[in-house]
């Protein structure tokens, strides 16, 4: 049975690896049958800034587990409240921006959600 | 039945004992466990004399739970096959995959 | 579809909304408040447990939750269809 | 010369060691010549609630250390605003409750303030 | 007195509101984002600095906030008498 | 002048970074550095070939930064003096009472 994944990047990009390390167990993820979203969520939608340079400050790279989810068929979303709130800066072009409605809505249909 | 359980965070975090706790009750109710540790998660198994929690995992494990930690996070953390609990896999994203799709209920500790 | 909230900081909102629009969506929902989480003074409808140990650990009498222990606990996590950790 | 120093205990009292370590800092900060206060702000005012038990979540003691503290001459107080907003829930008697304006005075006169 | 506030979360609100009633009460106060502080949106009419690696890392232009590199938050540090690092 | 430094998270905030970015900038401007670590922190020292932070905390200890740990911390933590950076020295809160006092500013990475 595929399952439905749902991978949550409440985190901010460069503070902690979380952000990064979220990202890349999601690219992991599709290892399984199983059919895998990233929601980056509060701070997190930081995560799909273009632009994000991690390497300037040691930190793991970000931009290339968006990249191979949107690769392989899977889907990067971020929040649209969110993303207002921290004041609608340029995303990456494999993020899409969602709306709350259809947040909740991809929550109640993940038969797993992983809170990262 | 099937429980998965994901642990990121050290051994300073009572999600250590939320896990050791709630594992030991699942295994008691006749359910299997398995447990991936990734990030500062592995720290729990760093094996040394005072470090209670890793003994308390190596309980857990005894007691017939598996414990998988993701490798690649291991690396530059210094926690090596020497110095971590003995019997712990030494494994990848790949098996932390396999244990989402195939526990009937995941808990996150993060 | 039954969906149980596992909460565990005080602070948390979001949990709370995803969890009270379930309910409202009519599904059955439950919440789980453990570690600090059980500090959480959110006022909610939803039926509310709460792991003994961490209510004991911390002074708080149980009050308008229903207290549990880990057994309790893991079969909660079984009788729901979908469990998040939050 | 004597420093005013004030340690910030934010964090809750048992999901980390964190409130527990820092007010084993603050005992230890007695060590130099320096005037200490614990302030127990946000969801940190629980590491005040009387009763705690840590030991039954496998997490360090907090209660000896307020007490030490107060023995030797030195303060613990409580943001009230965050105490109301946790349910106004009863201190231990080491504790001190104190009003906002109070809290922004000791920040205000301490040589170091330690966010912990 | 001259305070130094130094603020890596970006949804930190109490060190704001210390910073801005020390300023209020006649002080020099200043505020130095670093980490994911620098994604602050916060409106604020003190002097604001930001470490240009941590704004570079993030693919963010300095805008309103003073670009300084290590060696100028050093002496940012030592220029002000006091200094919270939250 | 004197500068002060305590770190109490593990390799996977940006904090040693930063605090090892201040450190090196304070020291080519003349200051004398002194760092405590305690909590999670001292895992920034647990040497091993792939820590690269360790490596660069050692690096500040050439420069002229004295280190010190607290040892009550490190003991559940599984760090000792064979598995730590060489030169840090295993001390106490009493250590990190005196670095508070005796320097100028004390900066704090939580």
């Amino acid at each position: 049975m595929k399952k439905q994944v749902t991978m949550l990047v409440r985190h901010g990009p460069l503070n902690t690896v979380r952000a990064a390390e979220a990202l890349r167990a999601a690219v992991g993820y599709t290892l399984a049958p199983q059919r895998v979203t990233a929601l980056l969520i509060g701070t997190g939608v930081c995560a799909g800034a273009a632009g994000l340079r991690p390497e300037l400050v040691g930190q793991p790279e970000v931009a290339k587990h968006i990249e191979t989810l949107k690769l392989l068929g899977h889907r990067v979303v971020a929040d649209r409240p969110s993303h207002e709130a921290l004041g609608a800066f340029p995303l990456h072009s494999a993020v899409e921006l969602v709306d709350r409605a259809e947040v909740l809505k991809l929550l109640g249909e993940s038969d797993v959600v992983v809170p990262y | 039945m099937k429980l998965g359980i994901l642990l990121t965070t050290s051994p300073e975090h009572q999600n250590s004992t939320t896990a050791l706790c709630v594992g030991r009750a699942a295994l008691e109710l006749g359910h299997e466990v398995e447990l991936f540790l990734m990030d500062d998660g592995v720290y729990n198994v760093l094996d040394s004399r005072d470090n209670l929690v890793a003994g308390a995992f190596a309980a857990l494990q005894a007691q017939g739970a598996a414990i998988t930690l993701c490798g690649s996070t291991c690396d530059p953390r210094g926690v090596t096959k020497e110095s971590a609990v003995a019997g712990v896999v030494f494994g990848s994203q790949y098996d932390h995959a396999q244990i989402l799709h195939r526990t009937d209920r995941f808990l996150v500790f993060g | 579809m039954k969906y149980l909230h596992i909460i565990k900081d005080p602070a948390e909102t979001f949990a709370w909304q995803v969890a009270e629009g379930q309910a409202h969506g009519g599904h059955e929902v439950a919440v789980l408040l453990w570690q600090d989480g059980v500090l959480s003074t959110r006022a909610s409808a939803l039926p509310l447990y709460a792991t003994a140990t961490d209510l004991e650990a911390r002074g708080i009498p149980a009050g308008r939750v229903k207290a549990v222990d880990y057994r309790e606990v893991v079969e909660l996590v079984f009788q729901h269809d979908r469990v998040t950790c939050w």
